[in-house]
């Protein structure tokens, strides 16, 4: 079971995401936007950043990028895709999860610790957790704020205190296979009580177990 | 020197050098003597293209000739040093093979001009100052200075340079960790934008800014070269600053945080496969600096070819091309079999690359331009030669007069109200409006965030950490600049003790008034002799800083306004570290260092309360320091204190709030003379003691010889300060809201 | 040839931009101002003798990157 | 009355957006695009009833706050 942890020119989450993967007993590599062969992963995280500076609209470019193909056909597929902060933002350009993100109500960067509760374990990041739980996570954009207009979205967590005005509150959503999960704060920031919060192991954990799941 | 016959140069940024000679070299801020030594130099009149290299060489912000001969004073010696001042960045031995840079830099004028953009390309400089070390850069602090809120001009900078900080330093992928905010009048039409880099390598990765061998070759890599900030360096930054002189703003640099993360990897991967000689980045005088400089520390002369650089606009002239200051550009120098590996590298990364220049024996610099020679002379002339000036230096005819103006308190002020009072100074009062903009938490290395005194770092995969405090305090250092120099080092040393850290290297960023006026020389000189003496006295080596001097409006000059950045390395890291949010209900609060502080002046209490600021400040005493530096060491790593905090602006008063604050825990705190409850006389810290430790919290303070007591405790939902009778008693719940909201609810007008 | 794009965020769509410019225009006294919203103008220069063609060519690139059809329309102006 | 603000960056300053979005541009084939310039476009609704009026107070906002002077020109369009 093998995790493709996608680099984009601009990412920089990449080493904190397969650090936390890693020591979690997943087995995950470092994989270049230009590659287009992914046949050896069985599951993608699309890791925080700021892909092509963030230029235009955030993920808007990285969506083109060679190995998208990939990470298309791995959902479509079923296997478990996760984006994370600027991940998100690039799973919902590329057309994978429904609506956008857009600039936070108050204009601006927000990087702290926000609680968010469980609302839906369908879904491969939440797998693990237990409904209504709630979960430390720190939370690190200026575009978290996410729209979904003319419908409602496949909220999987939710803010307690909604801080960037997002619809419903969410903090992370699903499409409606649960496989591809779109997450704004950053569970592998939340992996060590030493800094802070070790509560985002249960959805990276969960996201482990998808992997085996989805293959079986 | 052989008689070479130089092109003529249509050139648009020197109308006609023939006829204007001494116009020209004035709008490029050079003196007739400056002039004359040129001509000296070159044993003839300088060309359009070697004025503008000159010009910018020694500019005061690239050649410091007005604060050289002071500099040397600073010690820069200890066994772990590894790279001291003069290189692009300090390095030091953290053990194990692994080393640590260093850098400080300032971004005053430039943010004045223009916030964002200024704080921004501030953040990109002082990376590229790091990992043209070799190092991954780790952690970014800033030091920033406004003048009050109140005013409108002053909220869009503190605003802008904010944002630009993050907009940068979060894009860029480097967790900005820690600093300081100040506000004061004198920064009202001169605000202060300082940022600080750290970086971590291993000791084989270390790469210099030199070029290399006789036939190294010049590769330029990064950003294309345009028309941004010329004349930057020596206009911007050396000449003074009027508000109404629109006149002299040249375009702004604008920053490309991307390219700057796609050259940061692109650069660490040419060190870890090894393909570089040394390198150079590009910072003020562009491509002046980044080819002199390192041919003259090779000991080399080099060819440099303009018409191959990378560029954004046609048409520009070769000075143009030399001064330009675009940002997010390095030279590397690399071995000529290797070139093609390096523009590989460069491919992949997706970074522009063009082979700019070769390096000759023989120490002459010549550059060419569409096929013709346009400038020609000695590398090391423009560092080497630069001018040094023994500026003039007197005591400031006013320091008597604001050391005998002293505040005497016939009545104890209302306690409560002065601690509310200070807790909604936005000097003061939570800095977490700044910080929660930035991204401090990535690389997952955050062990003591921003909001405690010190940050700690860990690093990678070993059980060490680095700490890091910066201080400054212009109000301190105006009143008595070397008293104040001295305490900035006393001060940081002792924030980074209090994380378990052992002191290790200083970098200092200078920030002074017009170095032509006698008083700001001798502001200068006094500081740089606190600093000196301090350093001595703890065994910290100087390894970098930088200098902004013409901090001034109007003539107005800013205080004096050094500031400190102090490393520490703890190893093995405390398994617990301190943070505030540790201190439980029911711990004791203790305080240690001198008892009896009760001088006001300089302090917060003063200025807040009564807009006095006079008196002389306490001196520093370097025996309690040592103490108390060893004390917070001790309590952290033997002890697993949960929380320390020193006493610094506020005094007692603001530390004891301070912990409250973070901790949730309300606090009760027993004085005796209620000044010392705002004074911030140095070399003393309070810290939160489980009851099981009192004993050997004792037995050590009496082992290490620093006066300690246990003066409160925590609990309950006050914070309460009683003398006998008296009580002075504010509600935990209305602090915090004072103490968190004072700098959002200005911001949000 | 010359060609601007304008991009203009749907209206159903929070302009939370727009919003704070309009509270900062009118804590500056400017209270006759209604309403604002903030949208992008793309500039470009593209190689080319017939505008409808490069028109063709624009739209498609609006389409495929320059707008997001979530939140965003867009119209194409050729200069010539 | 609607007044339209166009705020575009001067010609010397960079930007690395338009840059950036020009590479990805060719890189998805449209490799006529020769240059990209990205700016801003503000619409104001501003009650008024003398278009002079109004464009001096528009002109007023711009210099205060909708644009940076030392990046940027505008142009204030009253549409009546
Ligand atoms: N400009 C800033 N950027 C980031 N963090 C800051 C900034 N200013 C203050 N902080 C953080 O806020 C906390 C308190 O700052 P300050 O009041 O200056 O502390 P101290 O009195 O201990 O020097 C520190 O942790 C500091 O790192
Ligand atoms: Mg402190």
């Amino acid at each position: 079971m093998k995790v493709a942890v996608v680099v984009f020119p601009g990412t920089n989450c990449e080493r904190d995401t397969v650090h936390v993967l890693r020591a979690l007993g997943a087995e995950a590599d470092l994989v270049w936007h230009r590659e287009t062969d992914l046949s050896a992963f069985d599951g993608a995280v699309l890791p925080g950043g700021f892909a092509h500076g963030d230029y235009l609209r955030t993920g808007a470019i990285a969506r083109f990028s060679p190995v998208m193909d990939e990470i298309v056909r791995m959902a479509a597929a079923g296997m478990p895709v996760v984006g994370i902060c600027n991940g998100f933002q690039v799973l919902c350009e590329a057309g994978l999860l429904p609506g956008a993100l857009i600039a936070n109500r108050d204009l601006a960067f927000i990087c702290k610790m926000v609680d968010v509760e469980v609302v839906d374990t369908g879904s491969v990041l939440t797998a693990a957790a237990m409904p209504g739980q709630r979960l430390r996570i720190p939370l690190n954009s200026y575009e978290g704020n996410y729209v979904l207009p003319d419908g409602s979205p496949r909220v999987v967590l939710r803010y307690v205190d909604d801080p960037n005005g997002s619809q419903d509150g969410a903090a992370a959503i699903a499409n409606d296979r649960g496989n591809v999960v779109g997450i704004m704060p950053h569970p592998e920031r939340a992996s060590d009580a030493l800094l802070g919060s070790s509560d985002g192991v249960v959805l990276m954990e969960g996201f482990i177990a998808s992997m085996e799941v989805s293959h079986a | 020197m052989p008689d070479v016959s130089l092109a003529p140069e249509e050139d648009a940024f020197v109308p006609d050098p023939d006829a204007n000679r001494e116009a020209v070299y004035r709008l490029l801020g050079m003196s007739d003597d400056e002039y004359r030594s040129v001509c000296e130099i070159l044993g003839r009149e300088p060309r359009p293209a070697e004025l503008a290299m000159y010009s910018v060489m020694w500019s005061e912000h690239c050649s410091y000739k007005s604060s050289r001969s002071h500099l040397k004073r600073f010690p820069t010696d200890a066994p772990w040093v590894v790279v001291g001042p003069g290189e692009n960045a300090g390095v030091v031995d953290i053990g194990d093979g692994w080393l640590a840079a260093l850098r400080i830099e300032s971004h005053n004028h430039p943010s004045y001009v223009e916030p964002y953009q200024g704080a921004a390309t501030g953040v990109g400089g002082i990376l590229r100052d790091v990992f043209t070390m070799g190092a991954r850069p780790v952690a970014l602090w800033d030091q920033i200075r406004f003048g009050p809120l109140d005013q409108s001009k002053n909220r869009y900078l503190f605003g802008g340079v904010v944002a630009g900080i993050a907009g940068y330093g979060n894009a860029v992928g480097v967790p900005t960790v820690g600093g300081e905010v100040d506000f004061a009048e004198c920064y009202s039409g001169n605000p202060l934008v300082n940022v600080m880099c750290l970086g971590v390598l291993q000791r084989d990765q270390l790469v210099l800014g030199t070029a290399g061998t006789d036939g190294a070759v010049a590769i330029l890599l990064g950003r294309a070269t345009g028309r941004d900030g010329i004349g930057g360096a020596s206009v911007l930054a050396s000449a003074s600053f009027e508000e109404a002189s629109e006149a002299k703003r040249p375009s702004v640099q604008v920053g490309d945080p991307f390219e700057e993360k796609k050259l940061i990897e692109a650069c660490l991967e040419l060190y870890e496969k090894g393909l570089v000689l040394g390198v150079q980045d590009l910072g003020a005088a562009g491509l002046s600096c980044a080819t002199s400089e390192p041919a003259a520390r090779a000991g080399m002369g080099m060819d440099v070819d303009l018409s191959s650089v990378h560029v954004r606009e046609s048409g520009m002239s070769a000075p143009e091309l030399l001064m330009s200051e675009s940002q997010e550009r390095m030279m590397a120098f690399v071995d000529p079999s290797e070139v093609d590996e390096v523009l590989a590298v460069a491919r992949h990364w997706e970074i522009d690359a063009s082979v700019v220049g070769t390096v000759k024996a023989g120490g002459m610099l010549r550059v060419f331009h569409d096929g013709s020679l346009v400038a020609e002379l000695p590398a090391a002339s423009l560092s080497e030669d630069a001018p040094l000036y023994h500026r003039p230096l007197g005591e400031p005819h006013w320091m008597e007069d604001i050391w005998a103006k002293t505040l005497t308190f016939v009545i104890r002020p209302g306690l409560a109200e002065a601690l509310m009072k200070l807790l909604d100074d936005p000097s003061i009062a939570s800095k977490a409006w700044v910080y929660n903009q930035y991204d401090h938490m990535l690389f997952l290395n955050t062990v003591i965030p921003p909001g405690n005194d010190g940050s700690l770092i860990r690093v990678g995969n070993t059980n060490k950490a680095l700490a890091v405090s910066t201080d400054g305090n212009g109000r301190l250092c105006y009143l008595d600049p070397r008293r104040g120099g001295g305490r900035l080092v006393y001060e940081a040393a002792l924030n980074v003790a209090m994380t378990g850290a052992r002191p290790l290297a200083l970098v200092d960023n200078l920030n002074f008034g017009n170095p032509e006026k006698p008083e700001v020389m001798w502001q200068f000189r006094e500081s740089i002799e606190g600093i000196s003496e301090a350093c001595e006295r703890l065994g910290i080596p100087v390894v970098g800083g930088n200098v902004s001097f013409y901090n001034e409006t109007d003539g107005v000059d800013i205080y004096p306004t050094p500031v400190v950045g102090l490393l520490g390395l703890v190893d093995p890291m405390p398994e617990s570290p301190p943070r505030l949010d540790r201190i439980e209900e029911g711990m004791s609060l203790w305080r240690f260092g001198p008892e009896w502080a009760i001088n006001l002046a300089g302090s917060a209490f003063e200025k807040i309360t009564f807009a006095h600021v006079g008196g002389r400040p306490s001196a520093p005493d370097p025996t309690m320091a040592k103490a108390c530096i060893e004390m917070a060491t001790r309590l952290v790593n033997e002890l697993g204190i949960p929380a320390l905090h020193d006493i610094s602006d506020g005094g007692m008063a603001i530390a004891a709030s301070e912990m409250a604050i973070g901790s949730g825990q309300g606090v009760r705190l027993e004085f005796t003379d209620w000044r010392h409850l705002f004074s911030e006389d140095p070399h003393r810290f309070l810290a939160a003691v489980p009851d099981e430790l009192s004993e050997t919290v004792g037995a050590l303070a009496v082992e290490v010889g620093i006066p300690a007591a246990r003066i409160g405790s925590f609990g309950g939902d006050e914070i309460a300060f009683e003398q006998g009778g008296i009580r002075a008693v504010v509600a935990l719940d209305a602090a915090t809201e004072t103490y968190k909201n004072a700098i959002p609810h200005r911001m949000s007008h | 040839m010359k060609v601007t794009v304008n991009i203009t965020r749907r209206p159903e769509i929070a302009d939370p931009q727009g919003t704070t410019v309009r509270r900062a225009l009118v804590d500056l006294g400017h209270d006759a101002v209604r309403e604002v919203r903030i949208d992008r103008t793309i500039h470009l220069e593209v190689e080319g003798h017939d505008s409808d063609t490069v028109h063709t060519q624009v739209s498609r690139m609006c389409e495929q990157l320059l707008s997001n059809p979530v939140l965003e329309d867009f119209e194409v102006v050729v200069h010539g």
